[in-house]
């Protein structure tokens, strides 16, 4: 349906693409030399990028599965791709939260970074831009042309801002999510030989034996599941994360770990729902080690984005869990209820984990800025110097180990309670996150944020300034907000996840 | 009908309040924060009892309605709602009237503390959650307030964030109390799962359907459904409720600053897993296994907690382990289907607990931050006030007849002996053990705090330098007004009033309401007892009114072992002190054991926290490091490297190397080729 | 007869000859080695009734390139003491593959069959048969395309032999007849009118 | 009878010993220019058999315009035998091997 | 065929005949200019290039095929879009390369002579209707580059790089030939098109070795595994200016060649070469890219990765469909349009005295030259294949033309590899934007050359956004 969010004859959704990207050209073409100008106009372009972005959800229509705010014009007629935007309740919550998360980003690094300060709003902006683009393509081709082309700003970001072992953080995080995507890409283009055509709901209604779900699964596995990440493809993440500058950390953890949960809902489950029901136990194997064992290393990290980074790699564990939940809860119940209620907590736990994530490395980052350490031992007491930030840092820790009140709760809960009717003992693993995230994260509060001022470096820290005070507020608010009424939320996602429901358990086999 | 938006008032008072000191603390003020949250909560207590009021009255009608839906998932609602019947409506009762209490005592407690509107903010924080926890009617809702009073718990005993032992004692806390969470979530789970519903009244009424059911564990057995949701559901309350082995945090938790201890750690918030099985009593109710694990959880910890306090010397400690003990009668209660008398024992726990706490608290703050028994004795002269009303609480939790403990303790002991349900007779045994061992460490406290010769004055100020964790201190400024060591004086007004508004209902309310309470069909629908299981039915018979209830009481088994736990605490703390050594020396392993706590924190500390972290280091640095990364991540890029650098040796540099390879190419093309073809 | 007897005589000749170009030890050899294989290799053209290419290989060939190898190999003053290396220790796998190449190649013309039918003599050539004129008659019509091309072909070989071979040096001493010619007798010798100057004979020292 | 066959052959042999020529042989790069021009004349001796044998011209100006180009391609190749003889004083193969890996 | 040759039926023959006279031209005005020669010949060239590419377009564009000189030269829309794009890349090549050619005084009238006889030697490659004329074709285009490979006389390793080309070159041209005269001999013919009539259906032994051996010499051309070992030395000995030539241009012809000879001559019995080029393009993607990741110089590593890169034009061939073809065309373009950035920006780097091949010469390059650095990212990004850049429409389509034909084992591989190849792409930009840089001198920054080189860049990035124009034209004169 065609909601008509048409400025100068060009539709809301490109707008959001394509604004961020202009407003990034231009904050390169200033330069360093206009560097605080730059900065505002990066501000700007991200503000109005946002405000932009609101209609899609004003003017979203709540009671259809169908695409809205669609675009479609020809792109590659020789592979009749098209140039084709649109979001669902599954992908508009993943572009507000896009466009939201990137404000904080911009904001976080206005003094902090000094070196190629254009280069680094621009690289963030382009990025907004790209993820956008990720997440309203509904052509397949347009989808993996934003989601390699993504890399590019992510790579330079960690490669040119980031700490001492950025060079093999970033080829790390670049091959790893590179060798998946590629796999991907393969099957797009077998399944566009078969269909004719790169549209995602074509793919969606391509009848495929079960050996060519297998294989594709597997690929769109390789690629989601990387990007997740999902055990044991996960160590890129780490890395990336404790390498990347703050912002870099924020929008790693805030959106691009969306991506993966996002593709196995917009492709790998309706793609290949029958592979995916023979190979759920698998991917909820993956999944529920993720909780645990993930956990349990997050709990022995010294390093403090090296913790969150564990946390978060736990956290994406429900994601998947919930989103691969449907097909043993149909042959434990024998119905589908419950289904869409891991899909639903899949799809909150992404985007309060991109609230909560974000704000937690930004946490880090205001550390970070003050101190240049990341390391836990450094710390101690920090409360002392800065009650303000104590409290954030404590709000947001209590969300990450997925407090009630708090957004952290409510995708962790529905899928809990989702897994329960699938099995006893997924439900049993997943609920481990209750203590394992408790404990890593209070453990890390503990010794960074509470206790007597631990050293001189800590005696000498000031509090939030404005911009600080400002961004994680903001983010304070979000996860609060959240988690005290999700309905809204929840509302937007249900026709579209009703209809993903219905999608994966129908089977596509032949004949 | 009640009115919902008094309801909603109820909660949201003190949860406003809260805001208000928290955020604007430093706008409003010391004054202006304690005045907020105090008229915050006393307005929550005043309708609370208007509402309790025409409840009982009969003018209106247990409410249970949403207020809002809090999300929608896959046709599941779930909402914040309010469930307002009898049994919540004494627990709101309570709720607001020990915090207020406490509240007003805080004044005293805190005066010189820099965190004041802080902490102001913190247990007015509390008390919304606990209300939210009692006044709802679903499972989602519970679960948030069960989790928000854990956090505020969390919060409060790390009020003095910088004391090592303090911020260890609230993430022991925390984390204690997820253990018991994570099973409360999957018996949520599991009620979710049978019932598709959270909501109470859903979840009630399918109660037939779970008890029929049959959960896989693994393909081969399966065990009843009912069974394992009540048992995950109560492992929450052990959490909360600090049954063993789940009680570990709460001692610890008196690092907290004394009134938390009252309001949370004695009163209210440690109650919300016997209040949770009593809400819950229509599900319980159908599954006698798992009443059965309660009763011996239950038992085991209302004797065993209670050795411990007979050797502490930490007063506040020795009320704690006081409460484990009394958590544990009421766990027991609850075992034997006496939902009832847990809920009445709770009640009258709760007055005369606070009273205990904040009695000790006033020996603290007369004793100038000392919390060490061994340094007080003969207090009751100088802090007659606080002697008192601490003899009418510690009479209270003895059971003494006539006062409130009495009731609803014997009671229990008599629902114990009624009970046929298996594990009843051990429970029968720990009660009455228990019942010697509350009235002898309690009296130990008594008199060693109160009777003697005053051993205060001499080398206070030693004892301090090295006995820094049982000690009471206010934060890292030691700049109090006055020094340690000084004579010891009654306190305030605003410290002895809650103790006296607090000694009232711990004298009176068990006589007062027993009748109505346990045999007058109180509350009605909100608790649902199997005709089999209600022991408190036959007791009724018995039961014809307090006073002579009382008068037969001094003919059973419990009132002289009240009595002998009194004189032997005489004779052995205050008359002859030696003969405790005596016994010291005597049972030197078993009072290590005891002094050890039976070794659960060295447990816990030894094998499960170091056992995990050692689990976490070896997945980290052997799976994640040496696996994933050393052997496949970066071996496959050393691989491919060692292959590049041995592969561009093929490039020798020189042409005849060159041709060779072409030639190579040739024949092998040459012969793969015409062998083929 | 006749005919096959001289066959197979050039043919070991030529053989020979390939591999004197091949293991003789000194270039100049190798070139005359060369020369005859060439020679040769017009023999067996002749035999087979190619007589314009016979002709062209021997003029194109013997007549220019080798000439230009051996003044290669004059003019670059090669230390022939320091190439009579030989051969090295692997030399025996280029044996091997050369011997394996040439097994794939006979194999195929001998016992797998080609294709087409090689075991039949070239049908005989009609009366008044010229291959020079035949030949003739097709380059300058069907082929002019790569006859031109040929030329720019040749063009190229100019320009770049040209290109990288010659220089100036500055230092050289070479004539420029050019000059020589064109010289004047004022450019020579100039003749200068000056006063006649006493010498001091006392100012010296 | 001398069929094709027979001239075929010879011109296999003569292409395989060229080619082993070239990486059998260590000694001097003019070598190598010999045995690429002895590998030309291996292929005209097939082109110029198959044009006899199958009674078609074409092969045999293939043949012209092949010596036309070898002409040309010797007379680079030993242009820039000279200039690396300049520069390198040898024109041994072995010393050939400053480019590799 | 033997019709009287007018004018008019010459007209589609115009680039050629354009190009020789041009090259006298040239050659002539070079030799009487003088000392003025340095400036004239170099924008004469330029001249001669732009006049060339008008004149094709204007009056030798065909709507079909069509065939001269006997069928010896075919012209049809491929052969003209081919030819334009030959002097689009030679003409962008040449202007690249002056400053540099100055610097080190190689500036002469014989190197633009020879660049275009290089130029005329594809275009007779591409216009071939037989094999003789194919075969002079490479001839005139290898002798040129030889000559030009060797052309800093003053340098050994150009000297020693040109001698190995060479002699591996004349040895690739003997197999080139020994095919032809097996193909000949199996056919009776010369002719392409006649080729495409008579060699039907199962192939003979004679056929396949004369495959094998014309495989052999088409895989020469493109610089593919195991007969590459040419590559390295002469991208890496060779002046930059002329790597920079050699590495763009030619890849046209070598399509050609592959395409008039493989797909055209030998389309009917495609089964046998198909799968001789597959295992040469899987060798040549392995080693490529695997050895690229070992090398220091950065004009080395480019040589591997072209030597993976043609993997890729392979697999087009081997697809073996009108797709495949079209899917080599599409990538050749690209590639040689990804190449040309690429070198030119080591020319720009370099300056006199001073060779920027080296790939530490590039550490901290954006810090002394963001422009440069960012078009060198670009290129490396698109030559990686990672969009939004035109490279990855490349690899897309060799992917799509391989799954078409149920080739999955080489759509895998060839995707497992390209991963690999990522990374030394990664390592450029990672030294000219991650490491500090080291004290080396600025490039040349001659400004029109410089927004030349951006253009080249921004076309990158164009056509990578909206690669429709270039794959529908590609696709139009294949089809």
């Amino acid at each position: 349906m065609e909601n008509g969010n048409n400025m100068l004859g060009i539709g809301l959704l490109s707008w959001l693409v394509w604004l961020p990207v202009a407003g990034g050209l231009l904050v390169i073409a200033l330069g360093d030399a206009r560097a605080s100008l730059a900065r505002w106009v990066a501000l700007a372009t991200a503000l109005v990028t946002f405000v932009a972005s609101l209609p899609l959800y004003g003017s979203f229509d709540t009671t259809t599965a169908a695409f809205q705010f669609v675009e479609r014009a020809a792109w590659i007629p020789a592979f009749s791709a098209t140039y084709h935007l649109g979001v669902d309740g599954i992908s508009m919550p993943l572009v507000l939260l896009t466009t939201f998360i990137t404000i904080p980003v911009v904001i976080a690094g206005w003094k902090v970074i000094e070196t190629r300060p254009t280069q680094y709003f621009a690289a963030f902006l382009i990025m907004e831009g790209l993820m956008v683009g990720v997440f309203a393509a509904l052509d397949s081709l347009l989808f993996y042309f934003f989601w390699e082309a993504m890399l590019i700003p992510m790579f330079l970001i960690i490669g040119i801002w980031g700490g001492p072992r950025r060079v093999y953080a970033t080829i790390k995080f670049f091959l790893y999510t590179f060798l998946g995507s590629v796999f991907m890409l393969i099957a797009l283009i077998y399944m566009y030989l078969k269909a004719g055509s790169y549209e995602v709901t074509d793919l969606h209604r391509l009848p495929l034996t079960l050996t060519e779900q297998y294989w594709i699964f597997f690929a769109f596995f390789a690629a989601f599941a990387v990007k997740i990440p999902m055990f044991p493809v996960h160590t890129w993440l780490p890395d990336a994360h404790v390498e990347a500058p703050t912002g870099g950390s924020v929008v790693l953890a805030a959106i691009m770990l969306k991506m993966g949960g996002y593709g196995f809902l917009r492709f790998a489950l309706p793609i290949a729902p029958d592979a995916s029901r023979e190979l759920d136990t698998f991917v909820i194997a993956l999944s529920l080690i993720a909780v645990v064992y993930i956990g349990l290393v997050a709990l022995v990290q010294s390093d403090m984005k090296k913790l969150i980074a564990y946390s978060s790699i736990a956290h994406m564990g429900f994601v998947t869990l919930g989103v691969f939940l449907a097909f043993d809860i149909q042959t434990a119940t024998g119905d589908l209820r419950g289904a869409g209620m891991g899909i639903d907590g899949a799809m909150v736990q992404m985007i309060s984990h991109g609230l909560v994530s974000g704000a937690m490395f930004l946490c880090v980052g205001v550390m970070y800025d003050r101190m240049h350490s990341r390391e836990i031992s450094d710390y101690g007491g920090v409360i002392n110097r800065m009650p303000i930030f104590g409290a954030f840092m404590v709000l947001f820790a209590m969300a990450n180990a997925g407090l009630p009140g708090t957004s952290g709760f409510v995708g962790e809960f529905l899928v809990i309670l989702a897994s329960f009717k699938a099995n006893f003992w997924y439900a049993f693993l997943a609920a481990t996150t209750l203590v394992l995230g408790a404990a890593y994260t209070l453990w890390l509060v503990k010794r960074v944020i509470l206790g007597p001022v631990a050293n001189a470096h800590v005696a000498e820290l000031t509090d939030l300034d404005g911009r600080e005070f400002l961004i994680l507020a903001v983010l304070a608010v979000g996860v609060l907000a959240l988690g005290l009424w999700p309905a809204p939320l929840l509302e937007v996602m249900q026709p579209s996840v009703q209809h993903l429901v219905e999608q994966i358990v129908s089977s596509k086999l032949p004949g | 009908m009640m009115n919902p938006n008094t309801l909603l008032a109820i909660p949201l008072l003190p949860l406003a309040a809260a805001v208000l000191a928290g955020l604007f603390g430093r706008w409003i003020g010391r004054t202006g924060a304690h005045v907020v949250t105090i008229l915050a909560v006393g307005a929550a207590f005043v309708l609370s009892a208007s509402v309790a009021s025409g409840l009982l009255s009969g003018e209106t009608a247990p409410y249970n309605g949403a207020v809002y839906t809090w999300l929608v998932s896959d046709g599941i609602r779930m909402e914040v709602g309010f469930l307002v019947d009898q049994l919540s409506v004494l627990m709101m009762c309570v709720v607001t009237f020990v915090s207020l209490c406490v509240h007003i005592y805080t004044i005293g407690y805190m005066h010189e503390d820099p965190g004041y509107q802080r902490f102001f903010s913190y247990i007015s924080l509390f008390t919304f959650a606990m209300l939210m926890l009692v006044m709802s009617n679903n499972f989602m809702q519970l679960f948030f307030g069960w989790e928000a009073v854990g956090v505020v718990s969390y919060l409060l005993i790390g009020f003095w964030y910088t004391r090592p032992s303090a911020i260890f004692a609230n993430m022991k806390a925390f984390l204690v109390n997820r253990v018991g969470d994570f099973g409360f979530v999957l018996g949520i789970a599991g009620v979710v799962y049978f019932t598709g519903s959270l909501d109470y009244r859903d979840a009630f009424a399918a109660g037939p359907e779970i008890a029929a059911a049959k959960i896989a564990l693994t393909s081969g057995t399966s065990v009843s459904a009912i069974t394992l949701v009540c048992i995950c559901l109560f492992i929450g309350a052990m959490g909360k409720s600090a049954q063993v082995p789940l009680h570990v945090w709460l001692p610890d938790s008196m690092e907290g600053p004394t009134p938390i201890s009252a309001l949370i750690h004695a009163a209210t918030m440690v109650t919300a897993g016997i209040f949770m099985v009593a809400r819950l009593s229509p599900l319980f109710e159908l599954s006698e296994t798992a009443l059965t694990f309660i009763l011996v959880i239950g038992a085991t910890t209302a004797l065993f907690m209670g050795f411990l306090g007979v050797i502490n010397n930490d007063i506040k400690r020795v009320v704690a382990y006081s409460t484990l003990s009394q958590l544990g009668y009421m766990t027991v209660a609850l075992g034997v289907s006496a939902y009832g008398a847990a809920i009445f024992h709770l009640m009258t726990h709760a007055f005369f607990k606070a009273l205990l706490f904040l009695a000790a608290g006033s020996v603290i703050i007369g004793m100038h931050h000392e919390q060490d028994m061994r340094k007080m004795g003969g207090l009751a002269k100088v802090m007659p006030i606080t002697a008192v009303t601490c003899w009418i609480g510690a009479l209270a939790l003895i059971g003494t007849p006539l006062f409130s403990g009495f009731y609803s303790k014997d009671f229990i002991i008599e629902a114990v002996a009624e009970s046929h349900r298996a594990g009843a007779g051990y429970a029968y045994f720990c009660v009455l053990a228990g019942v010697f061992i509350t009235a002898l460490y309690t009296f130990r406290m008594v008199f060693m705090t109160f009777h003697g010769a005053p051993r205060w004055g001499q080398g206070a100020v030693a004892a301090h330098a090295h006995d820094d964790s049982a000690h009471d201190d206010h934060s890292h400024d030691h700049d109090h007004g006055h020094g340690h060591g000084g004579t010891p004086h009654e306190s305030p007004w605003v410290v002895t009033l809650p103790l006296i508004l607090l000694a009232i209902p711990s004298v009176l309310i068990g006589a007062y309401t027993v009748g109505p309470v346990l045999f007058g069909g109180y509350f009605g629908d909100a608790i649902r007892v199997l005709p089999a299981n209600d022991v408190l039915g036959e007791l009724s018979h018995h039961f014809h009114d307090p006073f002579s209830f009382a008068l037969e009481a001094v003919g059973h088994p419990p009132f002289w072992l009240a009595l002998a736990g009194v004189v032997s605490a005489w004779f052995v703390f205050l008359r002859n002190p030696q003969i405790a050594d005596a016994f010291a020396a005597r049972l030197a392993s078993l009072r290590r054991v005891l002094e050890q706590k039976y070794y659960f924190d060295w447990f816990n500390e030894h094998v499960i926290a170091a056992g995990t972290r050692a689990l976490g280091r070896g997945f980290w640095k052997f799976g994640d490091q040496t696996v994933i990364d050393g052997a496949i991540v970066n071996g496959s890029a050393r691989v491919v490297g060692a292959l590049a650098a041995r592969m561009r040796l093929l490039q020798t540099g020189f042409l005849y190397s060159y041709a060779f390879w072409m030639v190579i190419g040739l024949a092998v093309l040459l012969g793969w080729f015409l062998v083929r073809g | 007869m006749l005919v096959q007897i001289l066959f197979y005589g050039f043919s070991l000749l030529l053989i020979a000859a390939a591999l004197g170009v091949i293991v003789t030890r000194n270039p100049v050899h190798s070139a005359l080695c060369l020369v005859v294989a060439f020679f040769t290799s017009a023999a067996l053209w002749l035999l087979i009734e190619a007589e314009f290419l016979a002709i062209v290989l021997v003029l194109v060939y013997v007549g220019a390139v080798m000439v230009l190898f051996l003044f290669v190999v004059m003019m670059l003053d090669i230390n022939v003491e320091e190439v009579r290396k030989g051969f090295t220790r692997h030399a025996w796998v280029g044996w091997v593959a050369a011997f394996v190449v040439i097994a794939q190649i006979v194999g195929v013309y001998w016992f797998k069959g080609l294709g087409i039918d090689a075991t039949v003599g070239a049908a005989p050539l009609p009366e008044g048969y010229s291959n020079t004129r035949a030949l003739g008659e097709v380059l300058y019509t069907q082929y002019v395309y790569p006859f031109e091309l040929a030329a720019v072909l040749l063009l190229v070989a100019i320009v770049a032999a040209i290109a990288l071979t010659m220089r100036r040096r500055p230092g050289l001493k070479a004539q420029d007849v050019a000059k020589q010619v064109a010289v004047r007798r004022e450019d020579r010798v100039r003749l200068v009118k000056m006063p006649a100057e006493r010498r001091d004979e006392g100012s010296a020292p | 009878m001398i069929t094709l066959q027979h001239m075929l052959t010879l011109s296999g042999i003569l292409f395989a010993l060229a080619v082993a020529g070239i990486f059998i042989n260590r000694k001097n790069v003019i070598l190598l220019l010999m045995c690429i021009e002895l590998m030309l004349l291996a292929v005209n001796f097939s082109f110029v058999s198959f044009s006899r044998f199958l009674g078609n011209l074409d092969g045999q100006v293939f043949v012209f315009f092949v010596l036309t180009v070898a002409a040309a391609e010797s007379a680079i190749g030993l242009a820039i035998l000279v200039v690396l003889f300049r520069e390198r004083r040898s024109i041994n193969v072995e010393d050939l091997d400053t480019l590799k890996g | 065929m033997q019709a009287a040759i007018t004018l008019q039926s010459l007209a589609p023959a115009l680039p050629e005949i354009f190009m020789v006279a041009a090259i006298c031209v040239v050659l002539l005005a070079d030799v009487f200019a003088g000392a003025a020669a340095r400036r004239i010949t170099p924008t004469l060239t330029l001249v001669v290039i732009a006049l060339g590419a008008a004149l094709t377009i204007l009056h030798a564009q065909v709507p079909e095929r069509v065939v001269l000189f006997s069928g010896m030269y075919v012209a049809d829309p491929l052969g003209t879009l081919l030819k334009l794009l030959g002097f689009l890349f030679t003409g962008v090549a040449l202007l690249y390369s002056r400053a540099y050619l100055e610097a080190r005084n190689l500036l002469k009238g014989e190197y633009y002579v020879l660049v275009l006889t290089a130029l005329l030697g594809i275009f007779v490659i591409v216009s071939a209707g037989s094999l003789l004329t194919l075969y002079i074709g490479v001839e005139l285009l290898a002798l040129s580059l030889y000559a030009l490979v060797a052309f800093d006389r003053d340098s050994g390793i150009a000297a020693e790089s040109a001698m190995k080309y060479f002699v591996l070159g004349a040895i690739a041209s003997g197999c080139l030939l020994y095919g032809m005269s097996l193909v000949y001999g199996m056919s009776g013919s010369l002719l392409l098109a006649d080729l495409a009539v008579r060699l039907q259906g199962e192939a003979s032994l004679g056929l396949i070795m004369g495959i094998v051996f014309l495989v052999v010499g088409v895989a020469f051309k493109f610089g593919a595994v195991p007969f590459h070992m040419w590559v390295p030395d002469v991208y890496q000995g060779a002046p930059s200016s002329v790597t920079l030539f050699v590495a763009t241009a030619p890849k046209i012809a070598s399509f050609a060649l592959a395409f008039r000879l493989l797909a055209g001559g030998l389309g009917q019995v495609a089964g046998t070469w198909m799968q001789m080029l597959s295992i040469v393009a899987i060798a040549s993607l392995v080693l490529g890219n695997v050895v690229a990741i070992a090398q220091t110089s950065l004009k080395r590593m480019l040589a591997y990765s072209a030597i993976g890169n043609v993997g890729f034009i392979l697999l087009g061939f081997v697809a073996g469909t009108e797709q495949g073809y079209e899917a080599a065309l599409y990538y050749t373009v690209v590639y040689v349009l990804m190449t040309l950035g690429s070198f030119g920006v080591i020319l720009l780097a370099s300056r006199a005295g001073f060779e920027a091949s080296e790939l530490d010469d590039y550490k901290g390059l954006h810090a002394r030259d963001p422009l440069l650095a960012l078009i060198m990212m670009v290129l490396m990004f698109s030559t990686a294949g990672i969009p939004p850049f035109v490279g990855f429409w490349a690899k897309l389509q060799i992917f799509q033309a391989l799954w078409a034909v149920n080739q999955m084992a080489l759509v895998v591989c060839a995707a497992a590899v390209s991963v690999i190849g990522v990374f030394y792409y990664l390592r450029v930009v990672k030294l000219m934007y991650f490491d500090a840089p080291t004290e080396a001198p600025r490039g040349f920054a001659h400004r029109g050359v410089r927004f030349a080189l951006g253009l080249n860049a921004f076309a990158v990035l164009a056509l990578g956004l909206l690669p429709e124009s270039l794959l529908s034209l590609c696709a139009k004169v294949l089809s």
